[in-house]
């Protein structure tokens, strides 16, 4: 644990012997999963369910991770495996260099307070308001009325739902419940912060205010943050890493701009699609037909730092054509530039040829998809 | 001192408030207690609870103490009454026909005192007639085939219209509109071994205030309550 | 009805709020810990001690399933430990708590038991010690059901005060019985049931609002 | 023990079964629908009947606060027309039921009312009729806590069975009282309490097993 | 209801009398509020809740409205009060001709079995299966035991999870939860759709199969669909009008494209930001700096159809400068462009100048927004 962040955490001043370690024997992983496996075990002849299988990764101490996969890949138990609130079938779950999974009772509970969790269902004690809520946490971890006062009140507000303060669960939306989940995973000042898709229900400005805030306690607090989330605008605002699970296997990780400018696996290159604009706006796909018309559709991939940038102008000026672009989705993840530029190229067959020959030449991955009238 | 008296209630009761008042006029502090059980009120003397109870007749306290081993002793005869049983359907115990169903109380005592009543008229044999805790096992005999429902003793009264005997203690008799001496179709002998007894622990026999116990009970208020509100149903045996 | 009547009325009914209400108390205060506990006990839940949850549970239906009388009758020795006597109103609320509180305690525990499991997860992955989960989740949570299941246990004390006559414990339930039942007068059996029916009427009442008041789940159903 | 005395025993069983397994039976038949109308039917719920919600609820609360025994004798003229006899295990069924149908009543109010309200206007968002809303919600969802509601029931109606000894129910606690307690056979009234016991555990476990069996919530907490 | 859609309402052959009605007569409104408003009561010396106000607008038949707002804004409450689960404080809902808010008993019954709707905290019952739960509504509508066994086949087939057929809510992950309840709400083949935030559990891909699902149900039985989101990608693929509420009320309703082309109020503005890539990707926005560079990074919004097509390719043959892309987002809403470009020109201050004045000269709202390196 470093020294540094904990005059920020009260908890553990107050709930827990502080360790100084010697920081050269203090190896990088916060969590580190050791050849895990969860399954669901059978019952009245329904078989098992493996929810996880060879599970070895291990997530730096202060990153903040993606966690990305299909619905039912396994996201939600990996994550509850973090915080002992699964039991792994086989293999360990080391986290702050204890075996989470081998710890029971005072030591079980010392080592959760010091992970925050925000949970997909939120969650919400129907008997608290929001502000007792949040509090929970707090309560549980021993600090004082006061000190506990001035937190959730901070807290509330910086979810942006300081006039809920007295309003219980069944009297707030949707998003506002999601973010009383917020405060309440963020109250601590937790050393490791569990995100299940914590921001499904929320708009985009209340989305971005709360990934600032994510961001902002991981700089300043070096929280490490592992988020599972469907939103790849999530992965790109925030992450630094990250992890895409199939059907109970992590079949990759590492760090986005990789992961994203050279995707591996067919799951991480679906997933990148949406992002990169690999699948066309469904009015556009609408209009392309196969028929020679005004103008050949090409669509080109843009992958790595700077690659793509002039491809348009030099086309323009190289070729002397009117290139338009139908659509374009160019993002930079990591610093690399990914994404997809949809080309009108006018002036016919030849033109299109000469376009396609000049694109591969300059080693673009280009797809010509048909034409527009 | 307070003299605590363990009463069931009904006549009992009804007959110690009238002792009380005696006894408060003769310096006699008395604190009655009443019951709806038949044990506790002796449980609660051997256990120092009471210091005495009149609600029992002296074959049930010997079946209790010969149980039980408490010391208790009985110290006056108070209040009797010949004990009835009824029917709705019948005028006399010969009408009864075969399998008739007759009802008794589920005490042991009072089960029994049914019972003998039952065999005093011939209708049963017991294999001790003059035992005071026969039950409906102890039948050796039984002609009419007379069928036993086992009843609280208060309710009783109110099986009447079910079944076609019913043996029902004096006091539940009274309360519930019956004259014993009128409407029973047969009776105990009036020199039964029935007659109720007021108790205390055998230690406390000799004490004081025992004798004034008694006199209070024995006295001419008593006496003339009985009459005024029992007209005979309840006599005084002393 | 006679003046002497109505005093024997308002008496039983003194005696009847004495001796339910601190049974209620009692009993509640004993059952209460001990529901949790039964809910929480068995393998893998929060207190997980399945033998201890076995033994008391067979303590707790021993207790429900004795007779009351008998039950009165076998703690006698305890109820004069305790009250110093085993006869009147005082020494009722013995037997009386021990009846009542294995009742309350398989009523909390089915209170207890409706309460999320989701909710005892998030407090424990907050590190919520198994006491604090009790007392800041399980209770508050079940309260509703737990208010209501008080109510029941109350106006049931209300029936089984009504056997504590066999000691000499009075109360309105004794009344009824030994004028109404045992001595025939119907006016009397009339009166001490209507007296009952206000009471429970009260306990029901005031249980249903407060257990409405402090449900927060949706206010309009 | 004598042959004698464990055949009255295996008799009172008998007895107890009997009587306790059609009150139960009968008692849930009307303490079912009359639970989920009472748990129902107050303003703005389902069967919204405020009147009816209170006179209903003030007939429970009066069955309620009656003692047994006082209940028994009330009631002898309506028993006499039912069972055509008011004294033995059959007559003793009467007032069994009516004693234990509002009790369950309640428990059954208790047990619907924890059913999250989200799920009716679930239903009814799908226009579900009310009474499709009580059998494909209500009951499914609640089954656990009415599981156990009726384990509670069952376990209770023993407790008063014990009590129709006085309208010559017969039946185990009946047994226990007139043998062990009053002519003091301490080994048949213990032959009574394990025979009280086992039953009681017995229900009380096949009710846990199935109250856990029914419970989809949450496996593995 | 239009008659062609009515063969394929069993629920309604079996449920409801039919109504023929003189097709000139039929207006075209499915949903209309009528100067609706909705508070949640004050008690307890809480203030009421206004959670809508003055809310006038209609919903035409057979389409499908994109519903968004931010949290709290008003929009669950809004599609609940379509399907009668709340009543209006004032105003009035007319659904299908019929004033829903007036309805009670079996005519309100008989109305809502037309209504399907997909709840934002799913609602599922736990003591049914995922199968079952999705019968429960055909059982409601008094489907037979054989229509409604296959019916759940093809539907959890529909959504993707035909393995989970027996499976408990419990037993299931956020995701299959989500999709058993979109099932559940399409079971009946209902007339009109609800959907509150139906995708927000869910990854690209199976968010894409569902809208395509939803995009189906749309155009061949004339489903009319109400959606609830806070995700563009699905407004953009699906909805063809939009509503936009802000704190109850509506400031902004009508088609996509004009819409989205021409946004007036903040809040569509702000939405349309991510859309459009209003705001800077992270990595980009941090290395600009306000010191003269390599680069001048200027950004241009595309509005409308053909507009920006060619703006590239001109500006490097009509100014010659080799023009990059450093981040781009266009997509066509409704047959419009909408978006913007954010270039990079070379060649110092000059250069940068020229491009400005070329593009105010052609109309273009162009914005400086510093240098890179
Ligand atoms: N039962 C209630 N009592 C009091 N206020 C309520 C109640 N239900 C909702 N509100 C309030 O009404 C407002 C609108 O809520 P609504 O659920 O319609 O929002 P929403 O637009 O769906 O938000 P979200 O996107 O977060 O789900 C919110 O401020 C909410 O707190
Ligand atoms: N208690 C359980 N019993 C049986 N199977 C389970 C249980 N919990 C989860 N599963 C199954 O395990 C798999 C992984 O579930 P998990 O919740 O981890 O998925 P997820 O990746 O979080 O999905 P989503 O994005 O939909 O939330 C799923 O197929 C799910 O059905
Ligand atoms: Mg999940
Ligand atoms: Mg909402």
């Amino acid at each position: 644990m470093k020294a540094a962040s904990m005059n920020a955490h009260p908890s553990l001043v107050i709930g827990q012997p502080i360790e100084i370690r010697d920081a050269a024997a203090q190896p990088e992983a916060m969590v580190r999963f050791e050849t895990v496996s969860k399954t669901y075990p059978a019952y009245r002849g329904k078989p098992g369910v493996v929810a996880l299988q060879g599970i070895d990764f291990a997530i730096a101490r202060g990153s903040i991770t993606g966690v990305i996969g299909r619905s039912g890949a396994g996201k939600s138990s990996l994550v509850r495996l973090i915080n002992g609130l699964e039991k792994p079938t086989t293999g360990r779950v080391v986290v702050d260099n204890r075996d989470i999974s081998a710890l029971t009772g005072r030591d079980l509970r010392l080592a959760q307070r010091s992970i925050g969790m925000i949970f997909q269902h939120f969650n919400l004690l129907s008997s608290r308001t929001a502000a007792d809520n949040i509090a929970l946490p707090l309560e549980i971890a021993g600090w004082s009325k006061a000190d506990i006062k001035t937190r959730v009140t901070e807290l509330l507000a910086l979810v942006g739902i300081a006039d809920k303060h007295d309003r219980y669960p069944s009297e707030l939306s949707g998003g506002q419940k999601q973010r009383v989940g917020i405060a309440r995973a963020l109250a601590t000042r937790p050393d490791v912060l569990l995100s299940d898709e914590a921001t499904s229900a929320l708009d985009p400005q209340t989305t971005r205010a709360i990934l600032d805030l994510l961001a902002n306690i991981n700089r300043e607090l070096g929280v490490t943050i592992v988020l599972i989330t469907h939103e790849m605008s999530v992965v790109r605002q925030l992450a630094k890493e990250v992890v895409v699970l199939d059907a109970g296997h992590v079949v990759e990780s590492g760090h986005v701009a990789d992961i994203f400018t050279h995707p591996k696996h067919p799951i991480t290159q679906s997933f990148l699609a949406e992002v990169t604009g690999d699948s066309l706006p469904v009015s556009l796909a609408s209009r392309i037909v196969q028929e020679p018309g005004s103008q050949a559709v090409i669509r080109v991939q843009v992958r790595g730092a700077g690659a793509g940038d002039t491809l348009i102008a030099r086309l323009a000026r190289e070729l002397g054509l009117d290139v338009s672009l139908l659509s374009a989705r160019i993002d930079e993840i990591g610093g690399q530039h990914v994404g997809s530029l949809v080309l009108g190229i006018p002036g016919g067959e030849g033109a299109a040829a000469r376009t396609q020959a000049w694109l591969s030449h300059h080693q673009f991955s280009a797809e010509r998809l048909g034409y527009v009238a | 001192e307070t003299i605590r008296v363990g009463v069931t209630a009904g006549p009992h009761a009804e007959v110690l408030d009238v002792v009380k008042k005696v006894g408060a006029e003769r310096g006699l502090d008395i604190k009655v207690v009443e019951f709806t059980d038949y044990v506790i009120p002796n449980q609660a003397l051997a256990l120092k609870d009471l210091e005495a109870n009149s609600f029992q007749h002296e074959p049930y306290l010997k079946n209790q103490i010969a149980k039980t081993g408490w010391k208790i002793v009985k110290v006056a005869n108070t209040i009797g009454s010949p004990q009835g049983v009824y029917s709705q359907k019948y005028k006399k115990l010969a009408d009864l026909p075969e399998g008739a169903r007759v009802a008794i109380a589920n005490d042991p005592s009072n089960g029994a005192r049914g019972l003998m009543i039952l065999a005093l008229h011939g209708l049963i044999k017991l294999k001790d007639p003059n035992s005071v805790s026969s039950t409906i096992a102890d039948i050796t005999d039984n002609p009419k085939k007379l069928r036993f429902v086992e009843l609280d003793a208060a309710q009783l009264p109110r099986a009447l219209q079910d079944v076609d005997l019913v043996s029902i203690n004096n006091n539940y008799a009274v309360q519930a509109g019956l004259n014993p001496a009128v409407d029973a179709i047969a009776r105990e002998n009036p020199d039964g071994p029935w007659v109720n007894i007021l108790a205390v622990r055998e230690e406390d026999k000799d004490k004081p205030w025992v004798k004034q116990l008694i006199e209070a009970y024995h006295s001419d208020q008593v006496k003339a309550f009985l009459e005024t509100r029992f007209k005979g149903t309840y006599l005084p045996t002393w | 009805m006679s003046p002497e009547l109505i005093n024997l009325i308002v008496q039983a009914t003194f005696e009847s709020l004495y001796m339910v209400g601190i049974a209620a108390l009692l009993g509640t205060a004993f059952g209460l810990p001990l529901g949790v506990f039964l809910a929480t006990s068995r393998k893998g839940e929060l207190f997980a001690a399945a033998a201890v949850n076995r033994v008391l549970g067979i303590v707790v239906n021993a207790t429900r399933s004795t007779p009351f009388i008998i039950l009165v009758v076998a703690i006698i020795p305890f109820t004069r430990l305790v009250a110093g006597t085993s006869i009147g109103s005082t020494a009722a609320i013995v037997p009386l708590t021990i009846a009542s509180t294995p009742f309350i305690a398989r009523l909390v525990e089915g209170a207890i038991r409706e309460v999320d499991a989701g909710l005892i997860e998030t407090a424990s992955s907050f590190g919520a010690s198994p006491l604090q989960i009790v007392f800041k989740v399980l209770i508050p949570e079940a309260l509703p059901g737990l208010l209501l299941a008080l109510t029941l246990a109350v106006v049931s004390l209300l029936g089984y005060s009504a056997m504590v006559g066999a000691v000499g414990g009075g109360g309105l339930g004794d009344l009824g019985i030994r004028y109404g039942y045992q001595r025939f007068m119907p006016e009397m059996m009339l009166a001490v049931v209507v007296v009952l029916i206000a009471l429970v009427q009260l306990v029901q009442s005031a249980g249903d609002y407060l257990a409405r008041r402090v449900n927060r789940r949706l206010r309009h159903r």
